[in-house]
């Protein structure tokens, strides 16, 4: 044991200096491995494997894209005469099939939905009651709706009637021409056996298909339901998944079309594609993948939340689809390949 | 010295200590690098038997499996953070132990006296060796700057141009700025609110108008205003714009200046992100209360809804952009300046907790941001000015408590005063050198520009505690200021020192702010009174006329004539009546 | 440093400098106390997240300084849609809409869901198992309506001076906030 | 333009409140039949305001003792105590933040940064050592500093640092104070906490990294005494600079020194300083007044030089900022795209600076402006410490008695009873044993 007091042992203190080294430059080693170099996020919430779609099952090109006039575009119609009814903003927009803007109508707030019947007239939902222009954009009529806090998001309208689709009380309400509510279609109703719509987001979309029957999506069972004018469930179709036959997500699909032939397309947002389905339901072919919609894929991540996502769809004689996508108030018209 | 049964104890329980922390040691650092893999969402074991399912849904056993694994796994985890919670205190008390022992064990006994060594050679020694070593040190410290120097390889631009390049291009599709007119120019013109320096004084020598007490003689022609609002006209060259709206729809409008034909009317919508669903906004103020600017080129509108819309002359969009809602108990009420190339918005809003507040700097030609502040402070509603002083140009802004100024250039702090309480309304006037500001209901202070920093106890040049409007901005060519409150007392200060020299009460509401042309002090009342005084050291009355309307929004001088928004109607006044005037 | 004036004078002069020295530190403290006073506040500052600039990387759950993060999943219920298959509950692609593991999101299994009325189903986090590692929050932004965000619990954050999660954020989410209104929650307006 | 703002201020309140909800109403939940109630999220409220001035409370208490304890007491046992209960409270209880050490990078911060308002508490934390120390040299340092209580804890069989080591070492302080203080005020972050060892102890918990260095320094600080108060420590370079000028100062014995010799071995930091030398020869002093010219010539010249090298260095300490380095990435990945993994920091990051890179790069260019301006003057300081070392290491001491160094001295009191005299006064030793001076 050496001397307490000598002025300084020279071995000792360089030997504590030395280790002390040692010990940092493992640290500093270890600190380094422990940095994730960005090659992985062990928390990532990973659909990648659903944003590409398989090319073969593609069966639409497009054939051009246009910007609209107006921003905060929400659902597109094409009327008999192959023009396109924009609803975006506070105005409903005409268009010629080549993007060409005509008639600009404005209304008291912001549209949800629009509707073109065979003789021209036009419906236009708002948020809460609808109206109604004459071909010439002349107003014709607003028709108040029964629940205060009713939100439209979708509408037909067929020869005597219209039909309107309320996100809130979960209903589609049936009125004939004049304005007058005849039906309410697609409420729970056990007897009836009707399950009721599961609405999470301004969503639901309602059409009348080449059979007389009314298609409805279902965004919260992921389905796609057909009804009777008089309500009466006469078949539903649909399941989830992210995988492309599936609805993906938590409440899809958010949109209906229908091809000539009576084949459904339907639009999903947060995996934005637009899809083939037969009227029976077997998945066909996809009409838009994930891939082509960046902007929209992005929105619902970038604006914490997918409500201001989605798109809408609509087919005209010739069997061109029209996508909107409510995004970048873009409409992408699409022909089928060869 | 013979160890004591005492100290080999000691010795022992140190060694003992020793050892039990080394392995409490080794244990946490082996759970911590098996936790690599032991994580439930690490686990490559998990990850792949997931994948595994996916493709074989129907799978009894491998779900049985897999829920087995991933309780395994979960409790794995719990365990790992009890242990390493008890792992640590072991290891505390461990160590304490171990200390407490050794130190007793390595206890000393008292030094002994040391050979007196040759203390002047070592002190020598001492100081050149430590002279050396600090050299050591020093070389040290440079090898390592360079080393970090060299080792660093930024593509960040190294000088100023270099950026301005980069920015550029990140700026994408930019406009030509091109040539902002003259100054001149904006001080022929009424390009904002209270004309191009926000002082409220007119450049034009001098005012006919025409007296009469009933029906308002002198107007040289009325047009109706479309939408509500409290936008005060701007004029530029043969054009005067007001801006109108609602929650519904929000307009400019263009008059000619020289009939009140209305040239165009032009909304601002469909701003990008601007919410469909226009905010509650009371009536009081409404969506069109700040007033336009217009800068020879464009005029610029801002609405309650927070949308900003540049128009061409012609009346087409240049651009828009929204501001983001605007959290603001009355409405958003600041009008908005232009200086040169630069638009200029004092976006005060909520509290100065919810930290919204930003003064803008935007690029008139592209609505380009050229520079954006925080402001330390809640909502208020006075408009900034522009001013050139102490060598720079400045932008006086003011809300409670601060008066802040910034560089135009950067929109760097150049100074800031704690002066003001309540609800800042009156907008600061520039005169004689000194910033003139009201506390609303309160004081009128005057400032000398050209401080640094915190100000507030170093360049107030005075200040005047008196019942000060808190909604009319003063008016001053420089020796004397005038101030107006909303119920009609019109005071007169020095502006040297800030005494009072006369004030007398025209009986009137006031909510626009006066104005001086030539050596007349114009007061417009809110019932439509139309009051001209002498501008002087005493009070002089020269005329009062009474205009068929409301007004809230302060007079504009140009071309000779005086332009008034009323609440229904736009007026302007002028010399073409001049022989029905009978002026003294 | 140990600077001694360099002098053989007696000791009163070096205690007059001392003194001096001492003084001006005085007088510097105290017009530096005096200058920050207008910026100086009696209340106190403490971290929180932005939920409209959070990112969801995941750093939350690893990068703060306590071994279980002061940053947990929380739930404005009032924008929940209570869906059936919540896509911040289940996987991607679950197997069955169970609360079996294989169909869990949550690597620890720290959102509850329980039945409330058919079809609805509510969600609620136990902070004691969450991690704050925001793959729910992502699942339900992506496709449902944001409900899930992330939020320093102030029952557990330690407030340190320099917040190691803050440091690191790619979303630069973090931001001091006045110590009385710690919390930025989302709500059915925006 | 506003209308009787003052009778329609409450009216505005609530109208406040009405923006928040009539903004833009969100699609609502469903409406249940069932009478389901919504729960409110839970939001457990931060600490008490009450508790942080009690906190400050505590360190001026803490103060007042240690000073009581050195210089009335003069009780080894008693600061021993004192410093235990410091490292409980200020350490494992309060668990670091804010403490003294980090304390001037909020108040620089708060300097720079409008936005940033330094509370009350963290001034009181920031000044009450330095005018402690101002009047009672580092008593802080000797009893309620946690960081310094831990390490003085550790303290087992000190060996002596070579004292021309000590002296070079001594400048380190003031450069990572200077670090700490740029980093602050151009709002990067507070490296001085961020690279605080013993707080991780404190908290049970820290990064692998910091856990080393601590333990290292403990280690060390088993034979080298308190090694981080001596050459790192910033706040203790501020209150090494206070005590120079302190009105009282710590002595070995209050009586006369005897020359013993015995407390020259007394103090495991080095502060402890032997008589200057009573002889000196002329020639000598002539060289070395000719040297103290030469270095004091050579202050100015190397506070350029570090000026010109803090100029240099800019561009690299503007890296640590993160929107520099953001924008840095951002660039890169534009010449030379890397392959981020999915949802990591950096592609997340790049992503944002994709959505608006003109904000991200004002920002960066805003930053490597301050930057610019910051490293010059830190690069000055180094020059300015390290010349005015040099000069000080220059000066004849001229000291009669042992003493400890006014500086280095942290006041822990072990030398008092290293002092025959003290030992007598304090009635260890019978005044007759009382050795002579040699």
């Amino acid at each position: 044991m050496k001397p307490e007091f000598e002025l300084f042992d020279r071995r000792e203190f360089f030997g504590v200096v030395t280790k002390t080294a040692a010990i940092l430059g493992l640290a500093s080693a270890a600190e380094a491995n422990a940095q994730d170099k960005g090659t992985a996020n062990p928390f990532a919430y990973d659909v990648s494997r659903f944003q590409k779609t398989d090319p073969k099952l593609i069966a639409y090109e497009e054939v051009t894209r246009w910007a609209l006039p107006r921003k905060e575009a929400r659902r597109l119609a094409i009327g008999p005469d192959d023009q396109l009814y924009v609803c975006a903003g506070n105005y409903i927009n005409c268009l010629s099939r080549a993007g060409q803007a005509g008639l600009d109508l404005a209304l008291a707030g912001p549209a949800c939905c629009v509707a073109v019947a065979g003789d021209g007239t036009i419906f236009a939902g708002l948020r809460d009651h609808i109206e109604v222009f004459d071909s010439k954009g002349g107003r014709v009529a607003r028709w108040e709706s029964p629940d205060p806090k009713t939100w439209f998001t979708g509408l037909a309208a067929g020869g005597k009637d219209v039909f309107a689709a309320d996100a809130v009380k979960l209903v589609v309400l049936r009125y004939d021409r004049s304005g007058k509510i005849v039906g309410r279609i697609g409420r729970k109703d056990a007897a009836r056996n009707v399950p009721g719509f599961i609405v999470p987001s301004p969503f639901l979309d309602v059409m009348i298909h080449r059979d007389g029957l009314l298609r409805v999506n279902n965004p919260g069972r992921h389905q796609i339901e057909a009804y009777t004018f008089d309500g009466d469930l006469e078949g539903a179709w649909g399941k989830p998944g992210a995988a492309i036959e599936g609805f993906c997500g938590c409440c899809n699909p958010i949109a209906l079309s229908a091809l000539a032939d009576g084949r459904i397309v339907t639009c999903e947002k947060g995996l934005p594609r637009v899809k083939i389905y037969s009227a029976a339901g077997e998945f066909e072919s996809v009409v838009a993948g994930t891939e082509s919609f960046p902007e929209n894929a992005h929105a619902c991540t970038d604006l914490n939340d997918c409500i201001h996502g989605g798109m809408d769809a609509a087919v005209d004689a010739e069997g061109r689809i029209y996508i909107l996508d409510i995004v970048t108030s873009e409409v992408r018209v699409m022909k089928r390949k060869g | 010295m013979n160890p004591s049964p005492l100290h080999r104890a000691f010795l022992f329980t140190a060694w003992i200590a020793g050892v039990f922390t080394l392995l409490v040691c080794a244990v946490m650092l082996y759970e911590h690098f098996a936790a690599a893999t032991n994580d439930p969402w690490k686990s490559p074991q998990l990850l792949a038997l997931k994948e595994k399912l996916a493709a074989e849904p129907k799978n009894e056993p491998l779900q049985k499996e897999i829920r087995q694994l991933d309780l395994n796994f979960r409790q794995k985890f719990r365990h790992r953070l009890a242990l390493d919670k008890t792992g640590a205190w072991l290891l505390l008390g461990g160590t304490l132990v171990l200390v407490l022992a050794a130190g007793q064990a390595a206890k000393k006994a008292l030094p002994l006296p040391q050979p007196k060594t040759d203390a002047g050679e070592q002190s020598l020694k001492l100081a050149s060796r430590a002279r050396w070593s600090l050299a050591g040190v020093g070389l040290a410290m440079a090898a390592s700057l360079l080393i970090i120097r060299l080792g660093n390889t930024s593509i960040l631009p190294a000088n100023q141009a270099a950026w301005q390049k980069l920015l550029g291009k990140a700026g994408a599709e930019e406009a030509p700025v091109g040539e902002a007119p003259a100054l001149s120019e904006f001080q022929a013109n009424w390009p904002r609110f209270r004309g191009w320096d926000g002082s409220g004084v007119s450049t034009q020598q001098s005012v006919a108008l025409a007296w009469d007490e009933k029906n308002g003689a002198g107007i040289l022609w009325r047009s109706a205003i479309p939408a509500p609002g409290h936008s005060s006209p701007v004029v530029w060259g043969d054009r005067v714009f007001i801006s109108g709206g609602t929650a519904v729809r929000r307009e400019v409008f263009c008059y000619n200046a020289s009939n009140g034909a209305l040239l165009w009317q032009r909304a601002i919508e469909n701003v990008p992100g601007s919410p469909p669903q226009a905010p509650d906004i009371p009536e009081d103020t409404g969506f069109a209360a700040p007033t336009l600017a217009a800068d020879g080129r464009r005029v610029y509108a801002v609405f309650g809804n927070g949308d900003l819309g540049a128009l061409n002359f012609d009346g087409s969009v240049a651009w828009t952009k929204y501001l983001g809602p605007l959290k603001n108990p009355y409405g958003y009420a600041a009008s908005l300046a232009v200086w040169g190339n630069s638009l200029l918005i004092q976006l005060d809003q909520g509290e100065t907790a919810t930290a919204g507040s930003k003064l803008i700097s935007l690029q008139g030609v592209s609505g380009r941001v050229v520079w954006e502040r925080a402001r330390p402070v809640p909502a208020s509603w006075a408009t900034p000015i522009v001013i050139e002083a102490a060598g720079k140009t400045q932008i006086i802004t003011l809300a409670n408590p601060w008066v802040i100024a910034y560089a135009l250039a950067d929109g760097n702090e150049l100074w800031r005063a704690q002066l003001l309480e309540n609800e800042v309304v009156p907008s600061p006037v520039f005169a004689g050198g000194l910033v003139l500001l009201l506390s609303p209901g309160a004081k009128l202070i005057a400032v000398r520009p050209d401080g640094a920093g915190d100000v507030t106890k170093t360049r107030v040049a005075w200040a005047t505690e008196e019942n000060v409007p808190d909604v009319a901005s003063p008016v001053s060519r420089g020796e004397l200021v005038f101030t107006v409150t909303s119920t009609g007392i019109l005071k007169c200060f020095e502006a040297s020192e800030g005494k009072k020299i006369w004030e007398t009460n025209l009986e009137m509401g006031v909510q626009a702010s006066p104005g001086i042309v030539g050596d007349r002090l114009l007061v417009l009342g809110e019932n439509g009174a139309l009051v001209m005084l002498l501008a002087g050291r005493e009070f002089h009355l020269i005329g009062r006329s009474q205009l068929p309307d409301k007004f809230l929004a302060s007079p504009a001088f140009a071309n000779g004539h005086v332009f008034l928004r009323g609440a229904t109607n736009l007026f302007c006044l002028g010399p073409a009546a001049a022989k029905l005037a009978k002026q003294p | 440093m140990d600077a001694k004036p360099p002098t053989d004078r007696p000791v009163t002069r070096r205690q007059f400098l001392r003194n001096g020295a001492r003084l001006m530190t005085i007088t510097g403290l105290g017009v530096a106390a005096g200058a920050l006073a207008t910026r100086s506040t009696s209340a106190a500052w403490v971290w929180q997240i932005d939920p409209a600039k959070c990112l969801r990387c995941g750093n939350c759950a690893t990068r703060c300084v306590l071994e279980q993060s002061a940053v947990k999943c929380v739930h404005a219920y009032a924008v929940c849609g209570y869906c059936q298959l919540c896509t911040g509950f289940f996987a991607p692609e679950p197997n069955q809409l169970t609360t079996a593991a294989e169909n869990q999101l949550c690597p620890t299994a720290a959102i509850q869901r329980t039945y409330v009325e058919d079809p609805y189903y509510q969600y609620s986090i136990d902070e004691r198992l969450c991690l704050g590692c925001a793959k729910c929050v992502e699942g339900c932004n992506r496709f449902g309506n944001g409900s899930l965000f992330l939020q320093i619990r102030h029952d557990r954050c330690l407030n340190c001076n320099e917040c190691a999660i803050a440091r690191s954020c790619p979303g630069d989410a973090f931001r001091r906030v006045p110590a009385d209104h710690p919390y930025l929650l989302k709500t059915t307006s925006r | 333009m506003l209308r009787r703002l003052k009778f329609i201020g409450a009216l505005g309140v609530m109208l406040l409140l009405g923006w928040m909800v009539s903004a833009e109403q969100r699609f609502p939940p469903p409406d249940f039949e069932s009478g389901y109630r919504l729960p409110s999220a839970s939001t457990p409220a931060a600490r008490h305001l009450w508790l942080q001035y009690a906190d400050a409370g505590v360190l001026l208490a803490a103060l007042g003792i240690a000073v009581w304890l050195i210089y009335k007491k003069r009780s080894r046992r008693g600061l021993f105590w004192l410093s235990l209960f410091s490292l409980a409270y200020f350490g494992f209880y309060r668990q670091g933040c804010i403490c003294p050490i980090g304390s001037p990078q909020n108040i620089v911060y708060g300097l720079f940064n409008p936005d940033y308002a330094v509370p009350v508490t963290v001034l009181i934390f920031c000044f009450a050592p330095i005018v402690v120390a101002l009047f009672a040299g580092r008593a802080f340092c000797a009893g309620v500093c946690p960081q310094g209580a831990i390490q003085d804890l550790m303290l087992i069989k000190p060996v002596s640092v070579p004292l021309w080591l000590e002296h070079a070492l001594s400048v380190v302080p003031y450069i990572f104070l200077g670090a700490g203080l740029i980093y602050a005020g151009t709002g990067t972050g507070f490296v001085i906490c961020r690279y605080d060892p013993f707080v991780c102890f404190f908290r049970l918990s820290g990064g692998s990294f910091i856990l080393t260095v601590g333990a290292a320094l403990l280690l060390a600080g088993m034979f080298v005494g308190r090694p981080y108060c001596r050459f790192l420590c910033p706040y203790g370079g501020l209150l090494r600079l206070a005590s120079l000028a302190s009105k009282w100062r710590v002595r070995v014995t209050p009586d006369s020194c005897t020359q013993c010799r015995l407390c020259e071995q007394a103090c495991p930091f080095g502060a402890m300083r032997e008589p200057a030398p009573a002889e000196t020869n002329p020639d000598g002093l002539g060289a070395e007044r000719k040297r103290l010219g030469w270095l004091l010539a050579l202050l100015p010249v190397l506070v350029v030089a570090g000026l010109w090298a803090g100029s240099k260095f800019s561009p690299a300490a503007a890296q640590l900022h993160p929107t520099v380095a953001l924008a840095e990435r951002y660039l890169r990945q534009q010449s030379a795209p890397v392959q981020y993994g999915l949802m990591t920091p950096e592609a997340l990051s790049l992503e944002r600076a994709a959505g608006n890179p003109a904000a991200i790069l004002t920002a960066a260019a805003d930053l490597r402006h301050r930057f610019a301006l910051a490293c010059v003057l830190f690069g000055g300081w180094i020059g300015l410490v390290i010349g005015l070392k040099l000069v000080a290491l220059s000066v004849r001491p001229s000291r009669t008695d042992f003493e400890p160094d006014r500086g280095a001295c942290v006041a822990c009191a072990r030398c008092f009873t290293a002092c025959p005299n003290e030992r007598v006064r304090l009635g260890w030793l019978p005044a007759a044993e009382e050795p002579t001076a040699l």
